[in-house]
């Protein structure tokens, strides 16, 4: 292979390169600084991830759509997107972890920020990759950081708990998924997906054999957005897991699952050449139904489970299966708009759940609960952190004039485009349905009066900071959202 | 310069307000009063301004400013009034000016209370300007988390119960709306552009309409999910359930607003987007309105002389009043729409200063139980006066502006169904009824002493009164000026609508 | 090739498939986990064969050297650590199991209709040729990214492993949360169902 | 030069009654009384210039119209304030003018001392307005609003000292009942200017516009507009079945029911019937219905008044009788003749209330005549005016009411409309009016005094401003008649001359024979001799008689006495039926409609108990209610999730499988 | 001949038993420990396909790589899964799955 040719892969992937680098650096200082409890390792995984960011930025300005490593991934506005994305929610659970009280007294610092380099990595890889074989890898090296980050917190019972149901899960789907690849494999007799597309256009294969391959692949996918039949692992291993740690898997990896999800299908499912807006399918499967179906069960399980429940982060884990949900409307609408309406939803959907996190985690460290009732009379105690959930909430619910209502509106819109009535009818009761737990919460923060014995919430300089910059965009953006809708626009080119 | 921005100016000000008073120090209450009540003089005068330097004659829009927002979708930032919206601007500039000095006596978290305030005057605002289908969809739900809190917080004893029902009842609402407007904008071409658009002007002439929402079933199905929205507004009577809970809380300020100017949005919607929008459908079922709105004046009206507390039989006297409007409106008649728009401004005025009198004496008595006063003229002469004449004005007694819309909308709509017009004519016995019947029981009968030391109604109280007292009584004498306002765009209207 | 070698290969498929299945039915099925733990070894021993059977014998040979060698072990150990004499395994209750085969069945009846009506394109006879070189040359050319993925991935799977099971170093400081390190006191709160 | 100012005649009283209402408390009485009484004084002379000038021309351009403002424009249909002055308003306004001030000048004395004394002339003033409005508008709109502006002023004025809560509640019930009529009066003038509208495309409600259009609608409409339009009427002139609020009316100061419920307010409906004869002429169906319930209201509320002992009710019960005589009046075509007694009654029925009223000043507010008698030495000038007024109502010839009550009588005999049975009513209410009204007389008046030692001495003569109106109107009383002086009598009738021009719509009494006229005067002389014979057998010779009767003919008396139970009637069926559709109605909407409206998700009875409760109950996991809605399916489904990985992992290779039935099937 | 050549689905239908065990396995069994071999079979299940597929139609060697690195990936797994197993046995004694409940509703 020419060399030339390995450098030009080689820079397509400086920032996974520079990711490698920074877990390599913690690695090091796990060594040297024996076990310390200060918080070194964190800047160094912040410079590292802002590296990262940096080189992705400066790839996405190039405009490059290209492959790299054979074919192995593609390196295009869509993954780097992605990386972006990736590289920011890192960044965010570092700077969460800096005053999370329950990573506070881990030894393990260092290798907290190796491993979520590797997190990094693999959630990158997983936007790129065009090769069955680089899916699954990068899936795994996904699920396996996760598995570890979601156990991190050895001395509590209920994470190990969490990470141990998180991870026979987490195997038995990546079971399943290694399964339908192999016989997508048999039927197509190659790994690269669009090679996959052209078998499909040439042969046809029994659509039962199809059928089962994809559902086996889905069922992989399903797993890492949670979506209804494979959701039932997210609310133990949300409520389980640090909170930092949650809010990274309800924002990156279920941003990384609909990444690989969108790769995937649009790829292999669906003939490069359209016509009209809409593309051509290829395979012999109705699987737009299918992902119809899942994406309206997915929308009312969540939305409905998520009523009874007492405790925030749970509620929260249901709130983000009701998301998946609203975007797998725009999965089923095989368009390059409903592309870009997944990407804004998801974009905003990154703001909002991260805010909301971000103030459970700091109500988490004052109040030592995370029970709803907790909140009651937070208004009185904490006006800014209340007003911020409940602007964040509002949002999620999808009420003008904030960012959530965009989101919503834009994927309904090419919804409805595709004349979807019947999703979008569901998808907006569900709406009605989610404002009646969102704004409980709410009620309870503004309406009810604090507890007595409630002492002064004090939310630290950089907790109130992380606030401000999730704040800014979810209002901004509700508001003024073309900036937002050209990016999201341009990053649904596709390889 | 100020003219051609005048809209923009008129529905931000308050906006200014809004971060001022969040600015201002928490203690500072004064303050904070009185740049709530500057940053809503402001407006009002403007629309005043509005009124005087607009040319009634052109029925069209005018003061138009149109610019593209989001162009990706071509979603505009359009402003515009005419005729049917003018009134109802200057309607929410004196009632939200009017208001704040009647939430001078809320006693916590003064800041929140008139920052939310300011934020939904300028909701109110946008929704009576928008002429684009999102700009006015965003400006309509705009409007509902600050009644959330502005109820829930500051309100009686259920307020939270009230609250989350309001919001919920209009969230479902404007959902359903949100499907309609969205299938609109797929279906609509702009002649100028070729591409989808929101534009409600450029969508109200049929060409501009698309091939799939012409069939009948379907333009029917929108039209019924659309007036599903506004009938939860206006309230019609299957959905009027959360308007006497949500006033009953709601502080005295809110409830002026809501009952002022909130209902009036239902039936602005109508008249601005279901009939030019889908005449055919509009014609289609005005039988069936016409029903509905018989069914609120006298349902309401009796349900209202079973009420006990005050606020409540005044909510479903809301509920009566609205059915005139939707009686009139119904009549699709060029004298019935004149009267249906004069009963939303007079049930505006009228109703505004009846919930500002019960706040007068919820404020002294503290409770509002009707059969729990009696003999109040006694011992306050000056309120008992202002009351009757707002009864009065209420029950459409002629010399007060109650009766001109109520009259109208009987003329307007004889012509076109005599049998429910001469049973909603029942309801004019029943409101009297009802009305008196709380008269006497408040202010009539031997003095009470439990109420001996009871202060007379105060100057602040007055101030926000004697406006509303004098513009119901000029209505009422001479209101050709209103009528020649309002007439050309009717008349425009009812070209649309086709009779 | 004559028609004895087809033969001799069919005879020893049959015999691998028979190893494998009955094994991995014992591993499924023996009360005792270290039984079943031994039985594994077998089925991972008979996969190997299927391998070495369809000419992959790199695969073979890493197949036995990593699953038997290195997961197995791994099994084996974990089972000693956790295996305390007195906790007989006993049976599931009825309506999992019941559960556990139906879903069995249903996984099977999926695969089985998924396989039987494709008509496969077969590419014809390929020599068993040694595989080892070509797939040297494969890893290090096409496959070169999985094979670096795969190395971070060993690399920082073992770190975090080593993490979550070394014992928490004593907090020299008078960090003061007393109780067993790390246990945080008594979260009765999080226990609120 | 005056048709100009013809606006000014009801503008004046209002500007009284504005002045009066805001700032008249800080006044003092006197000017208090100088704005009041002023006012209506200058606008009585403005109505006479107006008389004089249109007497100036000749009868047939007695009419013009001054216009003031357009009060609704819109577009076709324009209603403005105007006002159409012609022979019929001209009477009208000089009968509200005139026998307003002088009931004006008499409240001066008889609200002496009242401590809302600004307050009271305010609101007479404002009835003055109201009543002007009413007679002065040129279109029927106009006219309702007139017509609620004395509802709503006669219930301010009834119910003025509202400590006593029947005052108040009288009050009410006045105004209520009103509007029932009211409601009457719109459809009627609805279904009129709809028809009209449909047929000619003018939309307008101005006489002049209805009446060059009135012939092409058809008579069965035309009939339905006059009876609707008559309903309205009983609701304002108090006949059968709406009368019931005029005797409770009486609860008012006395001048304020001389004013209202005697001379003007009441006489409103007869005014409307004459005022749209042009109608009425075209729908003879109408007519004889009015004609019909005149009679039976005269006969049946002098029936009620024989037994009344208070003596402002039975001066309320006649005057519902004598409002009876007009409709008959009008009700046979006669139109003049039911306006000359309008006239005539409003003279003495004024005349008699100022009596009662210094009767009652003088017996220091009491006002049961059983409790009376023997005043005429105390009270020389009241006794005088009062038998006058007697005669005049009794209808004794050369007194006023004679003539115009003789008139009315002989209409209903010979007109079309009329006929035997009416003119027979019409008599026997003449004879049991003469009964009621001598009996009156001598409780009131002659006999031993029956009232206790107390009240005794403080009887004393009312001052000179109460005694001078009892002066004029006695005076008018004794010669109003003369005005309109039947053709019997071989002098031509002024007064109905006056008025033909209004009238001349094409309709003519049919000529009877002047001996029919003698005959028909002879008999209504014979019955008003022999009421006042019997009546002072009764109760000047033979005083237990009446006892004595009231045992014999025991169940009568008791159902006369409690005037025939109809107050009690209305009270249980009416009143008591709407109270109960109400309460039903407040429960349905509470209980039914909000539980249904979000029965289905249940957000009702889970919002309600939204706190802890809430909590509580769903936490337990105890789903309490079958078909809870969405809220307990995400109780259910929340017991899905057992906690052990491996159900998870079953219920997701289920759902694949279900996936993957679904597609294929 | 009863033992006539081997076809490709041969090998497919015993690689879908051993699946299938492998399923049964992992939700019936209650030890941890015990779920982990299951996986382990599902895993080799998995591998034999991709074997089987690339001697018969593929010409190149793509889908024994795949089963190297899926093997190298299930070491990787095994690893983690029994340092989370033990840290669990080492604070609460006991690895069976029913007990881990505590996470539910």
């Amino acid at each position: 292979m020419m060399h030339r040719d390995l450098i030009r892969s080689l820079v397509l992937i400086t920032p996974e390169i520079v990711a490698a680098l920074t877990a390599s650096v913690a690695l090091i200082g796990a060594m040297l600084m024996k076990r310390s409890r200060g918080n070194e390792a964190f800047y160094i995984g912040i410079i590292g991830m802002i590296g990262a960011l940096a080189a992705t930025v400066i790839l996405y300005e190039r405009l490059t759509l290209d492959t790299a490593f054979y074919g192995m991934i593609a390196v295009d506005p869509f993954s780097l997107f992605f990386r972006i994305i990736a590289y920011t929610s890192i960044l965010y659970v570092l700077l969460m972890s800096f005053n999370s009280r329950e990573l506070k007294d881990t030894d393990g610092k260092w290798e907290f920020v190796a491993i979520l380099s590797g997190f990094g990595i693999g959630m990158s890889m997983m936007a790129s990759s065009l090769n069955l074989l680089m899916i699954y890898l990068s899936i795994e090296l996904l699920s396996v950081m996760s598995y570890l980050l979601v156990s991190y917190t050895k001395g509590v019972r209920r994470s190990k708990e969490a990470g141990l149901k998180y991870i026979i899960y987490g195997s038995i789907a990546s079971g399943f998924m290694l399964y339908g690849m192999s016989i997508l494999y048999g039927i197509s007799h190659s790994l690269n997906l669009r090679e996959i597309a052209l078998t499909f256009i040439n042969s046809n294969y029994p659509p039962v054999t199809v059928y089962v391959a994809t559902l086996f692949i889905l069922a992989g996918f399903g797993f890492k957005i949670a979506m209804v039949p494979m959701h039932m692992w997210a609310p133990d291993v949300y409520e389980g897991a640090p909170t930092p740690i949650t809010a990274l898997l309800a924002v990156a990896s279920k941003a990384a699952g609909f990444a690989v999800l969108l790769r995937f299908f649009y790829t292999a499912y669906i003939s490069s050449v359209s016509m009209t807006q809409y593309y051509a399918q290829v395979s012999p499967i109705k699987w737009l139904t299918v992902i119809a179906i899942i994406s309206a069960f997915t929308m009312t399980i969540g939305n409905i489970v998520a009523i009874p429940q007492n405790n925030i982060k749970r509620l929260l884990a249901y709130s983000s299966i009701a998301h998946a949900g609203y975007m797998l409307i725009g999965v089923s609408i095989i368009s390059k708009a409903a592309i870009g309406s997944i990407l804004l939803y998801l974009a905003v959907y990154f703001f909002m759940n991260l805010g909301a996190f971000v103030v459970v985690m700091v109500v988490d460290n004052n109040l030592n609960s995370e029970d709803i009732n907790s909140y009651s009379g937070l208004s009185q105690v904490a006006p800014g952190l209340s007003a911020a959930m409940a602007v964040f909430l509002f949002s999620l619910t999808g009420i003008p004039p904030f960012a959530g209502f965009i989101g919503k509106v834009v994927i309904f819109l090419s919804a409805i485009d595709k004349g979807l009535y019947w999703l979008v009818i569901i998808a907006v009761l569900n709406t009605v349905v989610s404002l009646y737990y969102y704004a409980r919460v709410i009620k309870k923060m503004y309406l009810e009066t604090a507890p007595a014995d409630i002492q002064p919430i004090k939310v630290g300089m950089l907790p109130a900071l992380i606030i401000i910059s999730l704040l800014i965009p979810t209002i901004l953006f509700g508001i003024w959202w073309a900036p937002l809708q050209s990016f999201a626009h341009f990053s649904s080119f596709m390889y | 310069m100020l003219s051609n921005y005048l809209l923009s100016w008129i529905v931000f000000t308050p906006m200014i307000g809004f971060v001022l008073v969040l600015l201002m120090p928490r203690d500072k209450v004064a303050w904070i009063r009185w740049t709530a009540a500057v940053f809503t003089f402001i407006p009002m005068i403007l629309s005043f301004y509005l009124y005087a330097i607009m040319n009634p004659s052109d029925g069209g829009f005018q003061f138009i400013e149109k610019y593209s927002w989001i162009s990706a979708f071509n979603i505009q930032y359009y402003l515009g009034i005419d005729g049917i919206s003018a009134p109802m601007v200057i309607l929410t500039g004196l009632l939200g000016f009017l208001s704040v000095f009647a939430s001078w006596n809320i006693n916590k978290a003064h800041k929140a209370y008139f920052a939310l305030y300011l934020l939904l005057v300028t909701a109110m605002f946008g929704v009576f300007m928008s002429l684009d289908f999102f700009l006015f969809y965003i400006f309509w739900e705009l409007m509902l988390f600050p009644m959330y809190f502005l109820i829930g917080i500051w309100g009686g004893p259920r307020r939270e119960y009230a609250a989350i029902k309001f919001f919920l009842y209009t969230l479902a609402g404007s959902v359903l709306m949100l499907v309609v407007i969205l299938a609109f904008y797929f279906n609509s071409t702009d002649p100028s552009t070729g591409r989808h658009t929101f534009d409600i002007v450029t969508l109200m002439n049929q060409a501009n309409q698309g091939p799939f929402i012409k069939e009948f079933w379907i333009r029917l199905a929108m039209y019924i999910a659309l007036f599903i929205g506004f009938a939860i507004k206006v309230p019609v009577f299957p959905f009027h359930t959360w308007l006497p809970d949500a006033h009953v809380e709601a502080p005295t300020a809110i409830s002026v607003i809501l009952a002022g100017v909130l209902l009036k949005m239902g039936a602005y919607g109508l008249m601005r987007i279901s009939f030019p929008l889908l005449p055919d459908m509009a014609r289609y079922t005005a039988i069936g309105l016409a029903i509905l709105g018989l069914i609120n004046i006298v349902y309401g009206a009796l349900v209202a002389m079973a009420q006990t507390d005050f606020k409540k039989m005044i909510a479903y006297s809301s509920v009566s009043h609205m059915g005139f409007v939707i009686l009139g409106l119904s009549s699709m008649t060029f004298i019935g729409f004149n009267g249906a728009l004069m009963q939303m401004f007079n049930h505006g005025i009228i109703t505004g200063m009846l919930f500002l009198l019960v706040g007068v004496i919820y404020d002294r008595a503290h409770h509002r139980d009707l059969n729990g006063f009696g003999g109040l003229a006694t011992y306050m002469p000056i309120y008992a006066g202002i009351t009757s004449l707002a009864f009065m004005g209420s029950l459409g007694l002629p010399g007060l502006s109650g009766f001109i819309g109520e009259i109208l909308v009987f003329l307007g709509s004889f012509k076109v169904y005599p049998v429910i017009v001469i049973i909603s004519a029942t309801g004019v016995i029943f409101t009297a009824a009802y009305f008196l019947w709380a008269y006497q029981r408040v202010f009539l009968g031997a003095a009470n002493e439990k109420y001996k030391g009871i202060a007379e109604i105060n100057g602040r109280e007055l101030f926000t009164l004697i406006p509303l007292v004098l513009i119901a009584l000029f209505f009422g004498v001479y209101p050709v000026p209103f009528f020649n306002l309002v007439g050309p765009s009717l008349s425009k209207l009812l070209m649309m609508v086709g009779h | 090739m004559s028609v004895n070698s087809y033969t001799v290969q069919a005879v020893f498929f049959y015999i691998f498939a028979a190893l494998i299945v009955g094994s991995a039915l014992l591993v499924v099925l023996l009360r005792n986990i270290v039984r079943s733990a031994f039985a594994l070894f077998f089925t991972l021993f008979g996969v190997a064969g299927i391998y070495i059977l369809l000419g992959a014998d790199f695969v073979g040979v890493t197949q036995v050297l990593i699953y038997i060698g290195g997961v197995l072990i791994l099994i084996v150990f974990g089972v000693m650590l956790t295996h305390n004499v007195y906790s007989v395994d006993i049976f599931n209750k009825l309506g999992t199991l019941v559960m556990g085969t139906v879903s069995a069945i249903v996984t099977f009846t999926m695969i089985y209709y998924a396989i039987k009506p494709v008509s496969w394109l077969y590419i014809g006879y390929k020599a068993n040729a040694p595989t080892t070189g070509p797939i040297g040359r494969e890893l290090m050319t096409s496959y070169l990214l999985p094979f670096e993925l795969a190395s971070v991935l060993l690399v920082l799977a073992m770190i975090g492993a080593a993490y979550l099971i070394r014992s928490e170093v004593k907090v020299k400081k008078a960090a003061g949360n007393g109780g067993p390190p790390g246990e945080r006191p008594a979260d009765g709160i999080r226990k609120e169902n | 030069m005056i048709e100009h100012y013809i606006w000014l005649i009801p503008f004046l009283p209002l500007i009284g009654a504005a002045t009066n209402l805001l700032i008249g408390k800080k006044l003092p009485h006197a000017a208090v009384n100088i704005i009041a009484v002023g006012s209506i004084s200058l606008s009585f002379v403005l109505s006479v210039i107006t008389y004089v000038h249109l007497v100036s021309l000749p009868a047939e351009q007695r009419q013009f119209v001054d216009v003031v403002y357009p009060w609704i424009g819109l577009g076709s249909f324009q209603v403005n304030l105007s006002f159409l002055v012609d022979p019929l308003s001209t009477v009208m306004i000089l009968i509200v003018s005139g026998v307003g001030s002088v009931i004006h000048l008499y409240s001066v004395g008889y609200m002496h001392g009242d401590k809302r004394y600004s307050r009271y002339f305010g609101f007479l003033n404002l009835f003055a307005f109201a009543m002007l409005l009413l007679v002065l508008s040129n279109s029927i709109l106009l006219m309702f609003v007139g017509w609620e502006g004395v509802g709503l002023c006669s219930y301010l004025l009834i119910g003025f000292w509202f400590e006593k809560i029947e005052n108040a509640r009288a009050g009410m019930k006045a105004f209520v009942v009103n509007r029932i009529g009211d409601f009457g009066f719109i459809v009627g003038f609805l279904l009129l200017f709809t028809a009209i509208g449909m047929k000619t495309g003018t939309w307008s409600l101005d006489y002049g516009a209805i009446k060059s259009s009135i012939n092409i609608v058809p008579t069965a409409i035309l009939t339905i507009v006059g009876i609707m339009l008559f309903v309205g009427a009983t609701g304002k002139s108090a006949q059968i079945p709406l009368y019931i609020w005029l005797p409770d009316a009486m609860a008012g100061p006395t001048p304020v029911s001389a004013l209202i419920h005697a001379a003007t307010m009441v006489t409103a409906g007869v005014y409307m019937v004459a005022r749209m004869n042009f109608l009425y002429v075209l729908a003879p169906d109408a007519l004889r219905l009015i004609a019909i319930v005149g009679a039976l209201t005269a006969f049946f509320a002098a029936t009620i008044g024989l037994v009344q002992n208070d003596i402002k009710k039975v001066l309320a019960y006649s005057t519902v009788s004598q409002l009876g005589y007009m409709f008959i009046g009008v009700g046979v075509g006669a139109f003049g003749a039911g306006i000359f007694h309008l006239m005539t009654h409003a003279f003495f029925k004024a005349l008699l209330f100022l009596g009662s009223g210094s009767v009652i000043h003088a017996m220091s507010g009491e006002q049961d005549i059983r409790k009376m008698g023997g005043l005429a030495k105390k009270l020389p000038i009241t006794t005088a005016t009062f038998l006058i007024g007697t005669l005049a109502i009794t209808g004794v010839p050369g007194f006023a009411g004679f003539f115009s009550k003789d008139d009315i009588l002989y209409s209903a005999y010979i007109s079309p409309y009329g006929g035997k049975f009416i003119w027979l009513l019409g008599l026997m209410g003449a004879l049991l009016t003469a009964f009621y009204m001598t009996r009156l007389v001598i409780l009131t008046f002659f006999g031993k005094p029956r009232m206790d030692h107390h009240t005794a001495e403080h009887v004393h003569e009312s001052p000179k401003t109460m005694t001078i109106p009892l002066i004029i109107l006695a005076v008018l009383s004794a010669v109003g008649g003369y005005l309109g002086m039947p053709g019997a009598f071989g002098v031509h009738n002024v007064f109905a001359q006056f008025l033909e021009p209004v009238f001349a719509s094409g309709f003519k009494l049919p000529e009877g024979s002047l001996s029919l006229e003698w005959i028909l005067m002879g008999i209504s002389v014979l019955a008003a001799f022999s009421g006042i014979g019997v009546a002072y057998y009764f109760y000047a010779v033979n005083m237990e008689l009446p006892a004595k009767t009231a045992e014999s003919f025991k169940t009568a008396y008791t159902w006369l006495l409690n005037k025939y139970y109809v107050d009690e009637f209305y009270l249980k069926y009416v009143v008591g039926g709407v109270m109960k559709l109400k309460d039903l109605l407040s429960l349905f909407d509470s209980g039914i409609i909000d539980g249904a409206v979000n029965g289905t998700a249940k957000l009702g009875k889970k919002l309600s108990d939204f706190d802890g409760a809430f909590d509580r109950i769903v936490v337990d996991g105890a789903v309490n209610a079958v078909g809870d809605g969405v809220v307990s399916a995400g109780g259910v489904l929340r017991k899905l999730q057992t906690g052990l990985v491996q159900n998870y992992l079953i219920f997701a290779i289920v759902g694949i499988a279900l996936l993957l039935s679904f597609v294929l099937l | 001949m009863l033992l006539s050549t081997i076809t490709l689905s041969d090998y497919l239908i015993l690689s879908g038993l051993l699946f299938s065990i492998g399923v049964f396995g992992v939700l019936t069994r209650k030890n941890a420990i015990a779920v982990l071999m299951g996986i382990e079979l599902m895993l080799n299940a998995a591998n034999i396909n991709l074997v089987a597929f690339s001697k018969f139609i593929d010409t190149g060697l793509n889908g024994q790589i795949f089963a190297l690195f899926s093997i190298v990936i299930a070491a990787a797994e095994v690893a983690v899964a029994l340092a989370i197993v033990i840290s669990i046995y080492k604070t609460t004694r006991t690895i069976d799955l029913d007990k881990e409940d505590t996470l539910k509703g």
